[in-house]
C-alpha cells in the first residue's frame, strides 16, 4: 500500500457542551482515490472533516498530511498545505460575486489579475455548469451556491478535497456533472474524501469506504467489498429497507380537492402554473436546478410580492385581497388557510439556529400550545417536542440543544418538526431529505405517506427522482418556470423525467405550456 | 431539566454577568467608601437615590431593549423625550394637564410609528431612519420652545403634573421581607420534594436548610438590623414596567414572537408571525415611552431645556448592550438591561459619593464599561470556534 | 458690586465647613476655570469641598445635587446648567435647608425674571449679565463700525439661554446712537470654532459685504477670524469671554474686541460669599452678586487678564 | 462583461443613489439661492468653501467605512481626534513638531489597537467596547488639557503645525480639465472598439461622438467659461485618501479580503484570510486617521479644547452609512461615503448661505436625512423580476 495522503489516528472531538462527536476515529486516504464517508445524522461526519480541515482543533489524536505530524493553526494553513474543503453549510460571502467567492482565498496583489476571468471559464467549461460569475451569491438559490463551493474547492488546485454531502441540494443534472468532476480530477490524481447519504453515489463513485456510527468507526473497506446493504446496515446497525418499495397512495377519484392553483404566475419566475391537490394524494414536483420548483411552493405559500393567480384551499381563496402575495400577510394567511411549508434553506428560513429546540418547534402554532392563546404552556410545547425528537429519530443531546449544536441531518428534521403536530391540510414540502441519512430518510417518506394516508394534500420538491417516484403518485415536471408535462407516477420513470426536465421530451409529451 | 438545576443556571456568571459585574462595582463601591471613612455605601438613602435616579434610564433602557430584540435601533428617544416634556409643559396651560399629558405620549407614539414604518415598510436602515428623527425631533423641541427653557405655569396643570411623580413609598424592613421570602421559599422546596427517594435525603436537606435558616436568622435579626428604602414615583413605574415587560417577555406569546421576530425575521414570517407588526410596534412603545420619561423629566425638574436629555438614547442602548442584548436581533432580557442601566448609575454616583476629581471621571467610567462587559463575556464566550450548522 | 471679604478665622468652625459644588462641567473651559477660582479660595479659606460634575447635561446635575444633598454639606455653590432646570434644584437645596449660592448662570427662566431679581432661597447669585455683556460687545460694534453696515451674528448652540441673552441688546447702543447695523445673517456655530468657521465662510460667500460679525463666544470668534482672514475679507469680528484665545486674537489683531469675564475671581468671590454667610460675616437673602465685564478692543488689552 | 454595460451600471440609480441625492440637494440650493437672489450657489468660491469643510469629517467618513466594511463599528474617533489633537499641540513645546505629530498619531493608533484586540480576542461588542474607549479617551484628554483649551507656544514648532494645513492649490479651469478628460475617453473609447464589426458601427459611433462632441465644446468655450477651484491642503489629503482606500478596496487582494471578512468571517476563515488581523487593522488606520483629523484640527484652529470634536464619530457614521455602507459588514464604498459625507456639509453650508434660522435647522436636516437615504433604498430594494438562467 502506498503511503497514505492523510492519517488521521484516535482522533477524539468533545463539544463544550459535552457532545462527544468522535470517538477515536482513525482514517486512511490514499493519493488519487475517492474515499467515501458515510454514516448517520450526527454520526460524526462533519465534525470529522472539520477536524481535517482545521476548522476545530481535536480533543486527542493525530493527524499526519504527507507522512507529517501537523496541527492546523486555522483552516487557512490546511488550504495552503494543499487540503480544500467544502463544508456542508456552504459557507460562502453573499455580498460578493461568484467570481471573487470562488477564487477568495487567492493572495497576489490585484483584486482580479488578467486572467482570472478566463480561469473561471476555464473551471467553469472543466466543471460543465455555467454560472455567471458577476452575479452575487447571495441573490443565488442554494442548488446554485453548492455549485460555486464546488468551484471554490476545485480552483484551489489541492491534492486532497474534502466534500462534505456536496450532491444534498443538486439535482440528477448537475449531480452528474459533480461524479464527472470527480471522476476526471481523481484520474488525474486528485484525492477526495467524499460524504454523501446515496449509496448509490458512495458505491459507483468511491474505491474505498469508511462508515462512521456514533463518532466510531464501523467499517472501513474497499468500496468493491461492500454492498448496499452491508452500509445499512453498519450505518444505522440495524436491518434496514434501503428504500421502501411500497408503491404511493392513489387517491380516490371522489377525494375533495384540498388546494387548488389557477393560473400563478410571477414576472421572470413562473407562468401560468395551474394544478390540484386532492386530499391523500402526493404530487411530487420535478424539475433541474432553478427550473421554479421552489418558486411555485413560496407563492403558494404567499411568500412572492409580484405572484398573481388564484389559490385555493378546500374552496377558501387565500391571498386575494392584496396586490401581491408578500410581506408577513401571505404566510400568514396560508398558516392560517391550514398549509404547511418545509423551506428549502433551512439556515435561513427554517430555523432560529440559537432558539432552543423546543422554541423552534412550537413556533408556528405557538397559541394551540397556549393559555387563552396567549401564554404558551411550556411544558405541552417541550412534551411534544419530545415527542418529535423520538418520532423523527433526532439526534440531540436534548430538547434545550439550539439547531446550532445539531448535524445538518437532524436541523431538517428540526425544520419538518415545526409543522408536525398541527392541524395543516396542505403540506409543501422544499426538499424536506436534503441531508437526512437513508435510515431517517425512509422515516421522513413513511411520515409524508402517512400525511397523505391521513387525508392531507401534499405537494413535494425533490431532486432524487427516485424518491419522487417512490412516494408519489403524481408528478408534474417544472422547467422554466412553467409546468411543462404531467405524470402519474405508475406510468413513468426517472429517466423519463430526466428527458423531460432538460426539455427534451419524448413525443408522447402533453405539453402544459 | 430537573427544578433544581434550573434555578442555578440562569445564575451562572454566563447567564446573568451583569449582575456580577453590578454587585462587583457596588462591592468596590462600598470599601472604597468605608477606607474613606464616608458613611456606608449601601445605606438605605443611597440605595434609594441610586433607584430614583435609575428611573429614566431604566425605563429607556427597557424599551430600547425591546426594540433591540425585535432586530431593530433607536437612536431618537432623548429627542423624543425632550419633545414630549416641551408639549406637555406648554401645553399644560392651554389645555390642562391630562390632554397635554395624552398629547405627549401620542406624539411619540407617532414618532415611534414613523420610524416603524420607515424603517420596515420603505426599508431603509434603522440608524440612519432614527438618526434623522433624533435631528428632526430635537429641532421639533427648539421649534415649539423657541431655544428657550419652558416651564409651566403655576396653578392646576402644574400640581398635576408634580402629582404624576410625586408619590414616595416606604417599604418594610427588607431584611424582614427577605427572611420571609427564604422562610417560603424554603417551604416550596420541601414540598416539591416530598416525593423523592431517600437517596437526594442529603440534598434535600442542604436544599431546605440552607435558605431555612438564613430566613430565621434574618427574620429574627429584622427588629435590630433595619433597611427600609424610599421607593419614588418614578422608581415604582421603572419596576412596574419591568416586571410587566419581563413577564410578558418571557412568558407569553408575544415574547416568544418578538425574540424569533428577531433573532430569524425570515424563518419567524415563514412560521405565520406578523413579523412586521412586531418590528413597527416595538418602535411605537419605545417612541410612548421616551415620551413618558419626558413628562416624568419635566415633573421632577419642573422644566425641560430645548437640548434636555440630549444623548439619553446611547446611554439606554448602553445599559441594553451591557445587559447582554444584542445589537443585531433576537437577544436580550428587560432585567438584565435593568442591571445595566443601575451599573452606569451606580458608577457616577460612586464618583459623587467618592468626590473623584471630574478629570479621572471619564477614564475610569470607559474602563468600567469594557471590564464590566468583559467580565460577563469572557464567560459567555462561544468555543473560539464558532459552531457551524447549516 | 459686593467683593467685600471676612477674614478666614471668622468663626470657630470655619475649619469644618464641607461644601457641595455641582458644577456644569469641567469639561468646558469655562466652568473649569470658575471651579479653579473656587479651588484656590477653599485652599486660602481652609474649606473642604464636595465636587459633583454634571458634564453638561441637566439630568446629570439634577441626580449631582440628589448625591449632594445626600452628603449633608453645610453650603451648595450651583453652577447651573439650565436656568430653567436650576430652579427645581435651589427648591430642593432649599428644602434641604442647605444655604446656597448660584453660580455664573442665572437661576431662573431669563425670559421672565430680570437677571437682578435672585431667584428667592438663595443666598446670592454671583455672576457676570449676560444681557450687558451682549450691550457691551454692540458698544465694540458701533466703536468698530461707527457709520453702521451689515452685520452676522455666530450663535450659540441652539436651546442655550446665552443665545438669547448675549443677543437681547446687542444692537441698543447703535439704535441709541443711531447708527444703521443690518443683521444679514444669524446662523449657528455651537460654540465651537471649526463650525463657526465653516458658518463664517459660508456667511462671507453669501453676503461678501458683511463689515461686522458678532461671535457669541471667543471660540467662536478665533475660528471666525480665520475664515474672514481667509476670505480677505475686511469684516470686523468680536467676540465674548476674554478667554486666552480672545484676547490673543485682539492683541494679535485678527479680532477686534471682546467683552471680558473673569471666571477665577468669579468663582473664589462666589466661595467667598458662601463662606461669609455660613460663618456669618455676612448674611446674604437672593442678593445679586456681580463684577465687571469691560469691553476689550487692542487700545485696552492689558486691562483684560485672561483667566481661562 | 462588455465595458460599453459596466460603466452606466455604476451610474444607475440604485448603485449611485447617493450621489443623484447630493445632486437633488445641490439643485434645490442653487434654485433657492437664486430665488432669494444671492450669488450663483455654485460659484466656485462655494464649492472650495464646501471641498475644505469636507475635508476632516471625509477623512473620518473613509476610515469608518472601512471598519464598517470589517464587520465593526467605532465611536471613538471623535475623542481619539481630541485626544491627538492635545497631544501634539502641548508636545509640540516641549519636543517639537514631527515627534509631537508622532506621538499623537501613535497613539490613535495604539487605541484602535485597543479596541481591535478587544472586540477581536476578548470578544465584546465593538459598540460597547468603542463607546468604552469614547468615554475613556474623552477623560484622557479631559487629563491632558485639565479642562482648559490648549494652544502650542509659538515659534518653530507652531509654524510647523500651520504649514502641514497652510498649502492652497488652485485647479486649472476645470471645464478645460473636463473637457480634455472627455477627448480622452472618446480616443480611448474609439481604439478599444478598433476591432468591433460593422453591426457596432451605430453604437461605436455613439459611444464615441457624445463625449468626443462634449470635450471639444468644453475646450472650445474654456476661454469664456472659467471655473477654478481653490483646494485647501487638507481638502487634498482627503482627495488622496479617498483615491488611494478606493483603489486598495477595489482594485487589490486587500479590498476582496477585507469584504469577505465583513460579509461572512466564517467563509473568509475557511478560506485562509487572516479575518482578525483584517478586523483589527481596520481599527487601527481608523484610530490614525482619527488622530491625524485630530492634528490637522488643531492646525487649523490653533487650539483644541476639551470638548472638541465631540460627536464626530455619529457624524462620520451617518456620511457613510447615507453612502449606502452597511451597519453590518461587508458593503461599502469609500467614494459613496465622501458623497454622504458632502451631503450632511452641503446641507449645513446651504443653511448659512439661505441665512435659515437655527431653530428650523435641525427639522429640516432630519428630514433631508430621510429622504436622502429613501432616494435610493427604494430603488435598490430588490427587484420584483429576477432573470431565470438555467
Ligand atoms: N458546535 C457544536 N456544539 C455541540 N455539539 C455539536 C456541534 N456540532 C456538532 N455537534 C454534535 O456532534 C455530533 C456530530 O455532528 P456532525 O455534524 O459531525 O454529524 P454528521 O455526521 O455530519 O451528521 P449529518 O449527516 O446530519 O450532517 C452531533 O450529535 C451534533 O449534535
Ligand atoms: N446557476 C444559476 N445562476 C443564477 N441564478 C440561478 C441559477 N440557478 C438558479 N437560479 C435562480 O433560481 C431561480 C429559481 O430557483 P428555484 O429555487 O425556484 O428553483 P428550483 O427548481 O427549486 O431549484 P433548486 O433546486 O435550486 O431549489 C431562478 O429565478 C434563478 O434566478
Ligand atoms: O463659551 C461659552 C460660555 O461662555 C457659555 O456660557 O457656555 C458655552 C461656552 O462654551
Ligand atoms: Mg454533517
Ligand atoms: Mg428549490
Amino acid at each position: 500500500m502506498t503511503e497514505p495522503l492523510l492519517e488521521l489516528t484516535d482522533v477524539t472531538k468533545t463539544f463544550p457542551n459535552g457532545t462527544r462527536a468522535l470517538r477515536g476515529v482513525s482514517l486512511r486516504v490514499a493519493p488519487g482515490t475517492v474515499h467515501g464517508l458515510v454514516g448517520a445524522n450526527g454520526a460524526g461526519k462533519s465534525t470529522l472533516i472539520k477536524v481535517i480541515a482545521g476548522v476545530h482543533p481535536p480533543t486527542t489524536g493525530t493527524l499526519t498530511w504527507r507522512g507529517i505530524g501537523r496541527t492546523w493553526r486555522d483552516p487557512g494553513a490546511a488550504r495552503r498545505a494543499g487540503l480544500a474543503t467544502i463544508h456542508q453549510h456552504i459557507p460562502l460571502v453573499p455580498a460578493l460575486s461568484v467570481l471573487e467567492n470562488v477564487f477568495l482565498d487567492r493572495g497576489g496583489f490585484r483584486r482580479t489579475p488578467a486572467g482570472r476571468r478566463a480561469e473561471f471559464a476555464d473551471l467553469v467549461d472543466r466543471l460543465g455548469y455555467p454560472v455567471d460569475p458577476d452575479a452575487l451569491v447571495g441573490d443565488l438559490p442554494i442548488g446554485a451556491r453548492q455549485m460555486v463551493a464546488i468551484l471554490q474547492a476545485l480552483a484551489a488546485g489541492a491534492e486532497l478535497v474534502v466534500m462534505d454531502e456536496p450532491t444534498a441540494s443538486l439535482s440528477e443534472g448537475e449531480r452528474r456533472i459533480v461524479f464527472d468532476a470527480v471522476r476526471r480530477l481523481s484520474g488525474q490524481g486528485t484525492a477526495f474524501l467524499y460524504i454523501s447519504h446515496f449509496l448509490d453515489e458512495i458505491l459507483e463513485l468511491t474505491g474505498h469506504v469508511t462508515v462512521l456510527r456514533d463518532g466510531r468507526v464501523v467499517l472501513d473497506d474497499p468500496t468493491a467489498a461492500v454492498d448496499e446493504e452491508i452500509l445499512v446496515r453498519s450505518i444505522s446497525g440495524r436491518e434496514l429497507q434501503a428504500a421502501e418499495a411500497v408503491p404511493a397512495l392513489v387517491p380516490e377519484r371522489s377525494a375533495p380537492v384540498r388546494l387548488d392553483v389557477a393560473g400563478l404566475s410571477s414576472p421572470g419566475r413562473l407562468a401560468d402554473v395551474s394544478f390540484q391537490v386532492q386530499a391523500g394524494e402526493v404530487l411530487g414536483l420535478a424539475g433541474l436546478l432553478g427550473s421554479g420548483r421552489s418558486e411555485i411552493l413560496a407563492a403558494v405559500f404567499g411568500d412572492d410580492p409580484a405572484a398573481t393567480g388564484t389559490i385555493r384551499v378546500e374552496d377558501r381563496r387565500i391571498h386575494a385581497h392584496r396586490r401581491g402575495f408578500g410581506g408577513d400577510r401571505g404566510p400568514r394567511d396560508a398558516v392560517a388557510a391550514g398549509i404547511a411549508y418545509v423551506p428549502e434553506d433551512r439556515v435561513r428560513q427554517g430555523l432560529h439556529v440559537d432558539l432552543p429546540l423546543w422554541q423552534n418547534v412550537s413556533l408556528p402554532y405557538l397559541a394551540s400550545y397556549s393559555r387563552g392563546g396567549a401564554v404558551p404552556r411550556v411544558d405541552s410545547e417541550r412534551a411534544q417536542t419530545r415527542r418529535a425528537v423520538g418520532d423523527l429519530g433526532i439526534v440531540a443531546a436534548g430538547i434545550e440543544t439550539t439547531p446550532a449544536q445539531l448535524s445538518g441531518g437532524n436541523a431538517q428534521k428540526v425544520a419538518f418538526a415545526k409543522w408536525l403536530y398541527g392541524d395543516a391540510k396542505v403540506w409543501l414540502l422544499d426538499e424536506p431529505t436534503a441531508g437526512v441519512d437513508v435510515g431517517a430518510k425512509a422515516d421522513l417518506l413513511g411520515l409524508v405517506r402517512r400525511l397523505a394516508a391521513d387525508g392531507k394534500a401534499v405537494v413535494v420538491v425533490t431532486s432524487e427522482f427516485e424518491e419522487l417516484l417512490a412516494v408519489c403518485s403524481r408528478v408534474l415536471v417544472v422547467r422554466r418556470g412553467r409546468v411543462v408535462a404531467e405524470r402519474t407516477a405508475a406510468e413513468t420513470s426517472e429517466e423519463e423525467l430526466m428527458m423531460l426536465a432538460q426539455g427534451l421530451g419524448t413525443p408522447a409529451v402533453r405539453d402544459a405550456g | 431539566m430537573p427544578a433544581e438545576r434550573r434555578w442555578p443556571e440562569s445564575l451562572k456568571l454566563s447567564r446573568a454577568g451583569v449582575v456580577y459585574a453590578l454587585v462587583a462595582l457596588v462591592a468596590v463601591l462600598t470599601v472604597a467608601s468605608a477606607a474613606q471613612g464616608r458613611a456606608p455605601y449601601l445605606d438605605p438613602m443611597n440605595v434609594s437615590n441610586i433607584l430614583d435616579q435609575t428611573a429614566l434610564l431604566g425605563i429607556l433602557a427597557v424599551s430600547t431593549t425591546i426594540v433591540l430584540i425585535s432586530g431593530n435601533f433607536d437612536l431618537s428617544i432623548g429627542s423624543v423625550a425632550a419633545l414630549g416634556a416641551a408639549l406637555c409643559l406648554s401645553l399644560i396651560g392651554p389645555i390642562g394637564f391630562w390632554p397635554a399629558f395624552g398629547v405627549a405620549l401620542a406624539t411619540g407614539a407617532l414618532v415611534g410609528l414613523f420610524n416603524g414604518v420607515v424603517v420596515q415598510f420603505v426599508g431603509i436602515n434603522a440608524f440612519i431612519v432614527t438618526l434623522g428623527t433624533m435631528t428632526g425631533v430635537r429641532g421639533l423641541v427648539l421649534i415649539v420652545t423657541d431655544g428657550r427653557t419652558v416651564t409651566p405655569p403655576t396653578g392646576d396643570g402644574a400640581n398635576a403634573l408634580r402629582a404624576i411623580d410625586a408619590g414616595r413609598w416606604i417599604t418594610p424592613n427588607l431584611y424582614l421581607v427577605a427572611g420571609i421570602a427564604l422562610l417560603l421559599f424554603a417551604g416550596w422546596r420541601l414540598w416539591t420534594r416530598r416525593s423523592i427517594g431517600v437517596r437526594d435525603a442529603a440534598l434535600r436537606s442542604k436544599a431546605v436548610l440552607v435558605p431555612g435558616i438564613a430566613g430565621i436568622v434574618l427574620v429574627a435579626a429584622s427588629p435590630v438590623l433595619i433597611f427600609t428604602v424610599q421607593l419614588t414615583q418614578r422608581t415604582t413605574y421603572l419596576l412596574v414596567l419591568v416586571a410587566v415587560a419581563a413577564w410578558v417577555l418571557r412568558f407569553t406569546t408575544v415574547g416568544r414572537r418578538l425574540y424569533a421576530t428577531g433573532g430569524n425575521p425570515e424563518a419567524a414570517r415563514l412560521a405565520g408571525v406578523a413579523v412586521n407588526r412586531y418590528k413597527v410596534l416595538a418602535f411605537v412603545l419605545n417612541g410612548t415611552a421616551a415620551a413618558f420619561v419626558g413628562v416624568l423629566y419635566s415633573a421632577r425638574i419642573g422644566s425641560i431645556n430645548p437640548t434636555g436629555l440630549t444623548g439619553y438614547e446611547l446611554t439606554a442602548l448602553a445599559a441594553a448592550i451591557l445587559g447582554g442584548t444584542a445589537l443585531f436581533g433576537g437577544v436580550g432580557s428587560v432585567l438584565k438591561s435593568l442591571a445595566g442601566a443601575l451599573i452606569l448609575v451606580t458608577l457616577k454616583n460612586g464618583f459623587n459619593i467618592l468626590n473623584l476629581g471630574a478629570n479621572w471621571q471619564g477614564l475610569i467610567e470607559g474602563l468600567v464599561l469594557i471590564v464590566a462587559a468583559a467580565m460577563y463575556t469572557v464567560s459567555t464566550r462561544r468555543p473560539t470556534v464558532r459552531a457551524t450548522t447549516e | 458690586t459686593d467683593t467685600s471679604s471676612a477674614p478666614a478665622d471668622a468663626a470657630p468652625d470655619a475649619k469644618n465647613l464641607t461644601i457641595g459644588v455641582s458644577n456644569l462641567g469641567k469639561n468646558f473651559p469655562f466652568p473649569a476655570a470658575i471651579v479653579g477660582g473656587i479651588d484656590e479660595k477653599a485652599k486660602e479659606l481652609g474649606v473642604k469641598l464636595v465636587q459633583v460634575d454634571a458634564q453638561g447635561t441637566a439630568e446629570k446635575q439634577a441626580n449631582d445635587v440628589q448625591d449632594l444633598i445626600g452628603q449633608k454639606p453645610s453650603g451648595v455653590l450651583l453652577l447651573p446648567v439650565d436656568s430653567g432646570v436650576a430652579t427645581g434644584l435651589a427648591d430642593q437645596l432649599k428644602t434641604a435647608g442647605i444655604p446656597t449660592v448660584a453660580v455664573a448662570s442665572q437661576v431662573g427662566d431669563p425670559a421672565g425674571r430680570k437677571i437682578e431679581d435672585v431667584y428667592p432661597g438663595l443666598v446670592a447669585l454671583v455672576t457676570q449679565a449676560e444681557v450687558k455683556a451682549g450691550r457691551i460687545a454692540g458698544e465694540l460694534a458701533v466703536e468698530a463700525l461707527p457709520s453702521g453696515g451689515k452685520v452676522a451674528i455666530v450663535e450659540g448652540t441652539a436651546g442655550f439661554a446665552e443665545v438669547k441673552t448675549r443677543s437681547a441688546e446687542f444692537l441698543a447702543p447703535a439704535q441709541a446712537k443711531g447708527v444703521d447695523l443690518t443683521v444679514v445673517a444669524r446662523q449657528p456655530g455651537d460654540w465651537v470654532p471649526d463650525k463657526a468657521q465653516s458658518a463664517c465662510q459660508n456667511i462671507l460667500a453669501a453676503h461678501p459685504d458683511v463689515a461686522l460679525i458678532y461671535n457669541q463666544s471667543d471660540d467662536m470668534a478665533v475660528g471666525c477670524s480665520k475664515a474672514v482672514k481667509a476670505a480677505g475679507s475686511k469684516a470686523k469680528v468680536i467676540g465674548v469671554g476674554g478667554s486666552k484665545l480672545g484676547v490673543e486674537g485682539v492683541s494679535g489683531g485678527d479680532i477686534y474686541g471682546t467683552v471680558c469675564y473673569k471666571p477665577k475671581d468669579m468663582g473664589a468671590l462666589a466661595l467667598q460669599v458662601l463662606y461669609d454667610q455660613l460663618t456669618g460675616a455676612k448674611k446674604r437673602d437672593a442678593e445679586f452678586v456681580t463684577y465687571d465685564t469691560p469691553g476689550i478692543t487692542k487700545a485696552n488689552v492689558a486691562d483684560c487678564a485672561p483667566q481661562w
